[in-house]
C-alpha cells in the first residue's frame, strides 16, 4: 500500500504541481493578454522557438531561483524564512484527497485514483485550508513593513471570515449526499435523476412515461446551485486572487504581505496561489460538476457495454482513462472560470469583502441548509 | 496502541505547563493562551478516556468527544470574550501587562 | 355512618363569602355596594342554616344509636409519619345529634344576627369599606365557628377554635381608631392564647397517649373507641408536685382542655375578657360573646364527655369553677350600670351553670341550657342593641328609663327575654335551669354546689329585673337633646327580635325534662333532646329522684327567683333612693363589686406589670437589643468588618495572578490529596 | 514499535516542546502564537490516533483555523512587539509553579504507573461525524442549544466590548 501511495504523490506533485502549475501562469497571461487585447507573453526563446511563450514559466522559475533572498532588516527572520512554505505545503497537501477518478478492478487488482481517501475529505480540505492562513498572516507580521502587517491583517481577518461561509455553503452539498467522502461525492454523481421529478415527489403528480427521457446529471450544481456560487465565491475569497485581494491590494498597500519577499520565496506564494486554483478547480468540479463522472454515460453502461465487446479489462482500463479525461475537462474550464473571474472584475474594497461574507453570503448559506432540509424532509415524506 | 497511561499523562504535562503559563506570564495575551493550553490537556483526556470506554457496536459511547466539542465551543467564546477585553484595556491602559490593571484593590 | 357532601358546603358557604369580601376589600379601590355585601353576606349564613336543616333531615332518618352520624371527609389536612406512628388529621367532617344541636342555633342565631347587623351598621360611618369588613369579619366566624362544631377530629377543631378566637379579637377591636377598643380586643386575644395553649397542650398529651397506646388517632370518634386504651395510663412527674409522682394521663389532659374551655367560656380565672369585649358592637356581643362562641368550652367538654366521665377529679374541677363563676358573676352584675356590661357579666354567669352541669355529668343539660341560653341571651342582647341604637349609643342605665312609651316593641321582647332568663315558669330557661339545678343536687362536694346555684338563680333574677326596670321604668332620666330623638326602630332589627323570643319561649319543651313532661301533657317521651343526645354524650347515672322532690326544688327555684325579682323591683322603682344608701352603708362590698372585685387590677398587678416589665427591661434592652442585636448582629458584622480591614483586605492585591495562585496552591493540594 | 506508537510519541514530544516554547517565549508574542498552533496541530494528530476523527478536524478548524488566528490577529491590531514582560518575579508565583509542577509530577507518577484498563473493541465508524452527530443531535441536543445560546452572548458581549463607544 505504502508504494501505491508513494507513487500517487509524486504523479501529484511532480505532474500536477511542478507542470501543471507553471503552465497555469502562462494560461493566466496568455488569458488576460486576450481579454485585454493584448498579444501577451511570447518573448522567452530558446533558439528562436518561443512555443508561443510557453518557455515563459521555466524561463520565470529561473529568474527566481538565481534572485537574492533578501530578508529585511528588524524583521522576524526565522518566520520570515518559514512562511512561504506555510502558505505553500497546505496548498499542495490539499490535492491528497480529490479524486482523478473513481475506483477500477483490475482482475483482483483494485486501483483508485485518489492519493488518500479518508471518510472526512472535505473536513480535511477544511482544515489544511485553515492551516494556510498562517504562511499569509506570518509574512505579513515578520516582513516588519507596516504595509505587509496590514495585508496579513487583513488576510487573517478575510480568511477567518470566509472559512465560515465555505463550510456552511455546502452543508447543503452534504445533506444530498449524505456524505463528506469525495469519493463517494463523486461516485454519487454518476447518474442522473429525472427533472420533472419533483412533481412526482412533492405533488403527487405522475409523470407521464414518454417524458421519462427529460433527465439531468445528477449534479450537485443542478441540486444546489445556489451553494454552488456562495462555495465558489467563498473558496476563491480563501484563496486571495483577484476580486478578493484585499490583502494583497496593490493600488492601496502596495503588495500586502508578500511586499517584502523576493526570489523564489516569492514565487512559492505566486506558485502556492496557482496550485490553489487548481485545488479549488478540482474540488468544485468534485462537489459540484460530478467529479469524474461523465455525463450521461455511467460507469456501468460504459464496462457494460465496452466490456461485452472487447472484455472487461480494456474497458475498465478505458473507462478509466475516459474519468480521468473528464475530470481534467472540468478542470480546466474550472480554472478558466476562475482566469476570467479574476480579469473581469474589479477589487473588492475590504469593508465590502467583509460585508459580502457576513451579511450576504452567511445568511444565505444558513437559508440554504434550512431549504434543503426542509425540501428533504417533504420528499422523504 | 499506546498505552492510554501515557496520553493521560501527556494531558497532565500539558495542563501543568498552561497553568505555569498562567501563574508566571504578565502577558494578558499569553496568559489566555496558556488557558487554552489547559483547555487543549483537557481535551486530550476526555478523548483518551472516550477511545478506553469506545462502548459496543450497538451502544457506541462518544460522551468524551461530544464535550470536547463543548469545550471547543466554550473556548471559543471564551476567546471572543477575552480578546474583547484585552482590547477595551490596551484602549483605557495602553498596555496589556496583567499588572497594570490592579486598581481593583484595597 | 352516611358519607355526604352537604356538611362541607355548610362550612363553605361563609368561607366563600368572607374570601369576597376580603378579595373586594383588599383589590377594589372603591368600598362595594352595601346591598350587595349585606345580600351575599346574609344569604350565605341563612344557605348554611338551610343545608343545616337538610343535613338534619338526613340525620334523623337513620336510626338512632350511635352510628347516627353524617362523614363528609373532604381531603388529608395533615399527615405525616407511618402505620404505629401515623399522625393524620382530616378534612373531614362529622353530624352527630351534638353538632346537630350546635349547628342548628349558631346557623339560626347567625342568621337573625346577620340581618339584624345590617340594620344596626347601617349608620355606622366611621370608615369607608367598615361595613364590608364587618360581614367578611361576620362572615369568617360563622366560617370558623361551623369546623369547631362540625370537626370531627381534635385538631381540626382546634383550627376552628383558634379561628373563632382571631374573629372575636378581630370583632372587638373592629373600631379600633378607639383605642380602648383595640386594647379590649388585644385583652380578649392574649387571655384567649392562655387557655389554648393549655388546650394545645392537652391535644398533644392526648395524642401521645394514645400514640403509646398503640392508637395514633386524633378523629373523635376513634378516639372514644381506643380511649380504654389510656384510661388507666400514668404521666410522671416530678415527685415533689401535688399528688405527685404519676398523674392519671386522663385527669391531666382533661384538666389542660378545661383551662382551654376557661379562657374561651370566660370561667374563672380566665373570664376577665368577656366583659371588655363588649367594646365591639353589639351584634358581634349577640353572636360571638353571648349566643355561640363563648359556649364553645361546653361545646367541647360535652364532646370529650367520655374523657370527663372517665376523670372524676377533672369534672369536680369543671363543677366548681362552674358554680364558682356564676355565682361570682352574678354578684359583680348586680352593681354594674353598663347595660352591656351586665349582660355580659350574667352571660359569664350562666356559662358557669351550664360547666357547673357538665361538670355533673349533665351534659345534655349543659347543651340544653346552652340552647335555650343562646336565644334569650342573643335576644337581650340585640334588645339591648336596640335600645343603644334608640338611645344613640347611650350605654347608662343611668341616664335610661322610661323607655317603655317611647319603644313599646323593643320593651316587649326585652321583656320576654328577661323572664325567660329570670327562669319565669313555662319559659325556655325556667326548664334548662331547673335541669342543671336538678344535676347540682348530687354534684361532687356535697350541696354546696346546689345552693350556689340556687343563689344565682335568685340574684340573676334580681339584676335582670333591676336591669329591665331601670331601662324601661320610672321617669326617664335621659339629657332632654336626646329625649326628644328617642324613636322606635327599624322592622329589620325587630324582625329578627321577634323570631328569637319566640324562640325563647318556646324552645325549652325541646328538652322537656321528664317531670314536667309527665306533669304537664302526660306524654312518656319527653325529654326529647337528652334522647337524642344520648348515644353520643356519656351517660352518667343521677340516681333517681321522685317528682316530689324534683318539684320541690323547682319551686325552691321560682321562689327564690320571684324574691329577686320583687326586691329589685321594690329597690328599683318604688325606693330608688334606696340602693344609694345601701352602697353609703356597706361601701366596702358596693366598692368591690362596682370594681370587679379588683380582679383586672389584681391580674395587672400580679401578672401583666411583671411581664410588661421583664419584657422591656431584661428581653428587650438586654437581651434583644444587647445581645441579639448588639453582639450577634452587628458584633458579627464588627467583627468581620475590623478582620478584613487588618488582614484579610491584603489578600486582595488586584493582582490576577496572586488569585491565580491561591487557586492553584488549592488545586494542588487537592490533587497532592488525591494522588496520595 | 509501531508507527501509531511513533508517531504518538513524535506528536507528543512535539506538543510538550512547543506548549513550553509558549509558555518560555518572553519576547515574542506572535511566536508564543505559533507554538500555540503547533500544540493545536500535534494535538490533532494524536486525536486521529486516538480514533477521534471529527474531533481532530474540527480541532484544527477552529483552534488553528480561528481561535489563534484571533489571537495573532488582536497582537498584530495591538501591534505588541517584542515585549517587555519578564517573568513574575513575585516569590509567590514562582512558588506557585513549583507547587503545581510537583503535584502534576506526583500526578504523572501515579498515572504512569499503569493501572488503566486495556482500551475497548472499537464500534465501526466510532468517531467519525456520522457517530458524533446523531449522539450529538440525540442525547446532547440540549447542550447544543446551550452552546449556540453561549455563542450568541459571546459575541454581543465581544462586539460590546471591543467597540469603540457605543453608539
Amino acid at each position: 500500500m505504502p508504494i501505491e501511495v508513494v507513487v500517487k504523490t509524486l504523479f501529484i506533485i511532480l505532474v500536477v504541481v511542478g507542470a501543471l502549475a507553471p503552465v497555469i501562469t502562462w494560461v493566466e497571461r496568455k488569458q488576460s493578454a486576450v481579454m485585454q487585447d493584448r498579444i501577451g507573453a511570447n518573448r522567452a526563446d530558446v533558439a528562436g522557438i518561443t512555443l508561443l511563450g510557453l518557455l515563459h514559466p521555466a524561463a520565470d522559475v529561473l529568474k527566481l531561483l538565481s534572485k537574492e533572498d533578501v530578508v529585511p532588516l528588524g524583521a522576524n527572520r526565522f518566520m520570515h524564512l518559514i512562511s512561504p512554505l506555510i502558505a505553500a505545503v497546505p496548498a499542495i497537501v490539499g490535492y491528497a484527497v480529490i479524486p482523478f477518478g473513481g475506483v477500477y478492478q483490475f482482475g483482483d487488482t483494485r486501483l483508485s485514483l485518489v492519493a488518500a481517501d479518508p471518510d472526512w475529505g472535505l473536513l480535511y480540505i477544511f482544515a489544511i485550508g485553515s492551516i494556510a492562513t498562517y504562511g499569509t498572516v506570518m509574512a505579513g507580521w515578520s516582513s516588519n513593513n507596516n504595509w505587509s502587517l496590514l495585508g496579513g491583517m487583513r488576510a487573517a481577518a478575510q480568511m477567518i471570515s470566509y472559512e465560515v461561509t465555505m463550510g456552511l455553503s455546502v452543508v447543503g452539498i452534504f445533506m444530498v449526499f449524505q456524505t463528506l467522502k469525495l469519493t463517494d461525492m463523486a461516485l454519487a454523481q454518476d447518474t442522473t435523476f429525472r427533472v420533472l421529478g419533483f412533481l412526482d415527489v412533492l405533488f403527487g403528480i405522475p409523470v407521464p412515461a414518454w417524458l421519462d427521457w427529460v433527465r439531468l446529471p445528477a449534479w450537485g450544481i443542478f441540486y444546489q446551485p445556489l451553494a454552488f456560487l456562495m462555495f465558489l465565491a467563498a473558496i476563491m475569497a480563501e484563496n486571495k486572487r483577484p476580486p478578493f485581494d484585499a490583502p494583497e491590494g496593490e493600488s492601496e498597500i502596495i503588495a500586502g504581505f508578500h511586499l517584502e519577499y523576493s526570489g523564489m520565496r516569492f514565487g512559492l506564494f505566486y506558485m502556492s496561489e496557482f496550485i490553489e486554483v487548481i485545488v479549488i478547480a478540482g474540488l468544485v468540479a468534485t462537489i459540484f460538476l460530478g467529479g469524474w463522472a461523465i455525463p450521461y454515460l455511467s460507469t456501468q453502461t460504459i464496462i457494460g457495454g465496452v466490456g461485452s465487446v472487447l472484455g472487461t479489462g480494456f474497458a475498465t482500463g478505458l473507462c478509466m482513462l475516459l474519468h480521468f479525461g473528464c475530470f481534467m475537462t472540468k478542470v480546466v474550464v474550472m480554472i478558466w472560470l476562475q482566469m476570467a473571474l479574476r480579469w473581469t472584475l474589479p477589487r473588492f474594497r475590504y469593508d465590502q469583502v467583509m460585508d459580502l461574507c457576513w451579511k450576504i453570503l452567511l445568511p444565505l448559506s444558513l437559508a440554504n441548509i434550512f431549504v434543503t432540509g426542509f425540501v428533504m424532509l417533504l420528499v422523504e415524506g | 496502541m499506546v498505552p492510554l497511561e501515557h496520553v493521560i499523562g501527556l494531558s497532565a504535562l500539558l495542563f501543568v505547563i498552561g497553568v505555569a503559563g498562567v501563574a508566571i506570564r504578565r502577558n494578558l495575551i499569553v496568559v489566555l493562551m496558556s488557558i487554552e493550553l489547559m483547555l487543549n490537556a483537557v481535551n486530550l483526556a476526555f478523548v483518551g478516556f472516550n477511545r478506553l470506554w469506545p462502548g459496543t457496536a450497538e451502544a457506541p459511547r462518544l460522551d468524551g468527544q461530544v464535550f470536547v466539542l463543548m469545550v471547543i465551543t466554550v473556548a471559543a467564546a471564551e476567546v471572543a470574550v477575552g480578546l474583547g477585553i484585552v482590547i477595551s484595556m490596551f484602549r483605557n491602559r495602553d498596555s496589556v501587562n496583567l499588572e497594570d490593571v490592579s486598581l481593583l484593590k484595597w | 355512618m352516611t358519607e355526604t357532601h352537604v356538611l362541607r358546603w355548610i362550612v363553605l358557604l361563609p368561607l366563600l363569602a368572607a374570601i369576597y369580601h376580603g378579595l373586594a376589600i383588599g383589590l377594589v379601590r372603591r368600598s362595594s355596594d352595601r346591598r350587595l355585601v349585606a345580600l351575599i353576606s346574609c344569604g350565605a349564613v341563612i344557605g348554611s342554616f338551610v343545608l343545616s336543616c337538610v343535613a338534619l333531615g338526613k340525620l334523623v332518618q337513620i336510626p338512632r344509636g350511635p352510628s347516627r352520624v353524617l362523614l363528609d371527609d373532604v381531603y388529608t389536612w395533615i399527615g405525616a409519619g407511618v402505620s404505629s406512628t401515623r399522625f393524620s388529621a382530616e378534612m373531614g367532617f362529622q353530624l352527630d345529634p351534638l353538632s346537630t344541636v350546635m349547628i342548628l342555633v349558631v346557623t339560626f342565631v347567625g342568621s337573625l344576627i346577620h340581618v339584624y347587623s345590617v340594620a344596626y351598621m347601617e349608620d355606622d360611618q366611621r370608615e369607608d369599606k367598615g361595613f364590608q369588613r364587618f360581614f367578611c369579619y361576620l362572615n369568617l366566624f360563622m366560617f370558623s365557628m361551623l369546623v369547631l362544631v362540625l370537626a370531627d377530629n381534635i385538631v381540626l377543631m382546634f383550627l376552628g377554635w383558634e379561628g373563632v378566637g382571631l374573629c372575636s379579637y378581630l370583632l372587638i377591636g373592629f373600631w379600633y381608631t378607639d383605642r380602648h377598643n383595640a386594647f379590649c380586643g388585644s385583652k380578649a386575644f392574649i387571655v384567649n392564647r392562655i387557655g389554648d395553649f393549655a388546650f394545645l397542650v392537652g391535644i398533644f398529651l392526648l395524642f401521645s397517649a394514645l400514640a403509646d397506646a398503640g392508637s395514633p388517632v386524633t378523629s373523635f370518634r376513634e378516639i372514644a373507641a381506643a380511649f380504654g386504651g389510656i384510661r388507666e395510663a400514668t404521666l410522671a412527674v416530678p415527685a415533689w408536685l401535688p399528688f405527685g409522682p404519676e398523674w392519671p394521663v386522663v385527669e391531666v389532659v382533661a384538666i389542660c382542655f378545661f383551662i382551654g374551655a376557661c379562657g374561651k367560656s370566660a370561667q374563672l380565672p380566665l373570664y376577665v375578657w368577656l366583659p371588655d369585649a363588649m367594646a365591639g358592637p353589639t351584634p358581634v356581643s349577640a353572636l360571638i360573646h353571648a349566643a355561640t362562641m363563648v359556649t364553645a368550652g361546653v361545646y367541647m367538654v360535652c364532646r370529650l364527655s367520655f374523657l370527663y366521665a372517665a376523670a372524676p377529679a377533672a369534672s369536680a374541677l369543671v363543677a366548681w369553677t362552674g358554680g364558682l363563676t356564676a355565682l361570682l358573676a352574678a354578684t359583680i352584675a348586680i352593681a354594674q350600670t353598663d347595660i352591656k356590661k351586665v349582660l355580659a357579666y350574667s352571660t359569664v354567669s350562666q356559662l358557669g351553670y351550664m360547666f357547673l352541669a357538665a361538670g355533673c355529668g349533665g351534659y345534655s343539660a349543659a347543651i340544653f341550657h346552652l340552647g335555650t341560653h343562646a336565644f334569650f341571651k342573643a335576644l337581650l342582647f340585640l334588645g339591648s342593641g336596640a335600645v343603644i341604637l334608640a338611645m344613640h349609643h347611650e350605654q347608662d342605665l343611668r341616664r335610661m328609663g322610661g323607655l317603655k312609651r317611647l319603644i313599646p316593641h323593643t320593651h316587649r321582647v326585652f321583656l320576654v327575654g328577661v323572664a325567660a332568663i329570670a327562669g319565669l315558669p313555662g319559659l325556655s330557661g325556667f326548664f334548662s335551669k331547673d335541669e342543671i339545678l336538678v344535676w347540682a343536687t348530687h354534684a361532687p362536694g356535697g350541696p354546696w354546689l346546689y345552693w350556689m346555684a340556687l343563689g344565682t338563680a335568685g340574684l340573676t333574677a334580681f339584676y335582670m329585673v333591676r336591669l329591665h326596670c331601670l331601662a324601661f321604668y320610672g321617669e326617664c332620666r335621659a339629657t332632654p337633646s336626646v329625649r326628644e330623638q328617642i324613636h322606635e326602630v327599624g322592622p329589620v332589627i325587630l324582625w329578627p327580635l321577634y323570631g328569637l323570643a319566640f324562640f325563647s319561649i318556646i324552645s325549652g319543651y325541646v328538652g322537656l325534662p321528664q317531670l314536667w313532661g309527665d306533669l304537664l301533657f302526660g306524654i312518656d317521651e319527653s325529654d326529647s333532646l337528652g334522647r337524642f343526645l344520648g348515644p353520643v354524650l356519656t351517660r352518667v347515672d343521677k340516681g333517681h329522684l321522685d317528682h316530689a322532690t324534683e318539684l320541690g326544688m323547682a319551686g325552691s327555684a321560682v321562689a327564690v327567683a320571684a324574691a329577686g325579682a320583687a326586691l329589685a323591683w321594690w329597690l328599683t322603682l318604688r325606693r330608688p333612693e334606696l340602693p344609694d344608701r345601701i352602697a353609703a352603708t356597706f361601701k366596702g362590698a358596693y366598692e368591690l363589686l362596682v370594681n370587679k372585685y379588683y380582679v383586672d387590677e389584681i391580674y395587672d398587678a400580679l401578672i401583666v406589670r411583671p411581664l410588661v416589665a421583664v419584657s422591656d427591661r431584661v428581653l428587650f434592652r438586654v437581651v434583644d437589643a444587647g445581645l441579639v442585636d448588639g453582639v450577634m448582629v452587628n458584633g458579627t458584622a464588627r467583627g468581620v468588618r475590623a478582620l478584613a480591614a487588618h488582614g484579610l483586605k491584603y489578600a486582595q492585591s488586584g493582582l490576577a495572578q496572586t488569585y491565580v495562585f491561591f487557586m492553584i496552591v488549592g488545586a494542588a493540594a487537592l490533587v497532592g490529596y488525591l494522588v496520595r | 514499535m509501531t508507527t501509531q506508537e511513533i508517531l504518538f510519541y513524535a506528536f507528543a514530544a512535539l506538543a510538550v516542546v512547543s506548549a513550553l516554547g509558549m509558555v518560555l517565549n518572553l519576547r515574542n508574542t506572535v511566536a508564543a502564537a505559533m507554538s500555540l498552533v503547533v500544540t493545536m496541530v500535534s494535538l490533532a494528530g494524536i486525536y486521529v490516533l486516538l480514533e477521534a476523527h471529527l474531533v481532530a478536524a474540527i480541532q484544527i478548524m477552529v483552534y488553528g483555523g480561528a481561535i489563534v488566528v484571533l489571537f495573532l490577529f488582536v497582537v498584530m491590531l495591538l501591534n505588541l512587539r517584542a515585549d517587555e514582560f519578564a517573568p513574575g518575579r513575585q516569590w509567590l508565583t514562582k512558588l506557585a509553579a513549583g507547587l503545581v509542577v510537583f503535584a502534576a509530577g506526583a500526578e504523572l507518577i501515579r498515572l504512569l504507573s499503569g493501572e488503566l484498563p486495556e482500551p475497548g473493541e472499537l464500534p465501526p465508524g466510532f468517531g467519525g461525524y456520522r457517530m458524533v452527530g446523531i449522539s450529538l443531535y440525540t442525547d446532547y441536543v440540549l447542550l447544543v442549544e446551550m452552546a449556540s445560546l453561549l455563542l450568541l452572548a459571546a459575541i454581543v458581549g465581544a462586539l460590546i466590548l471591543a467597540k469603540r463607544r457605543i453608539d
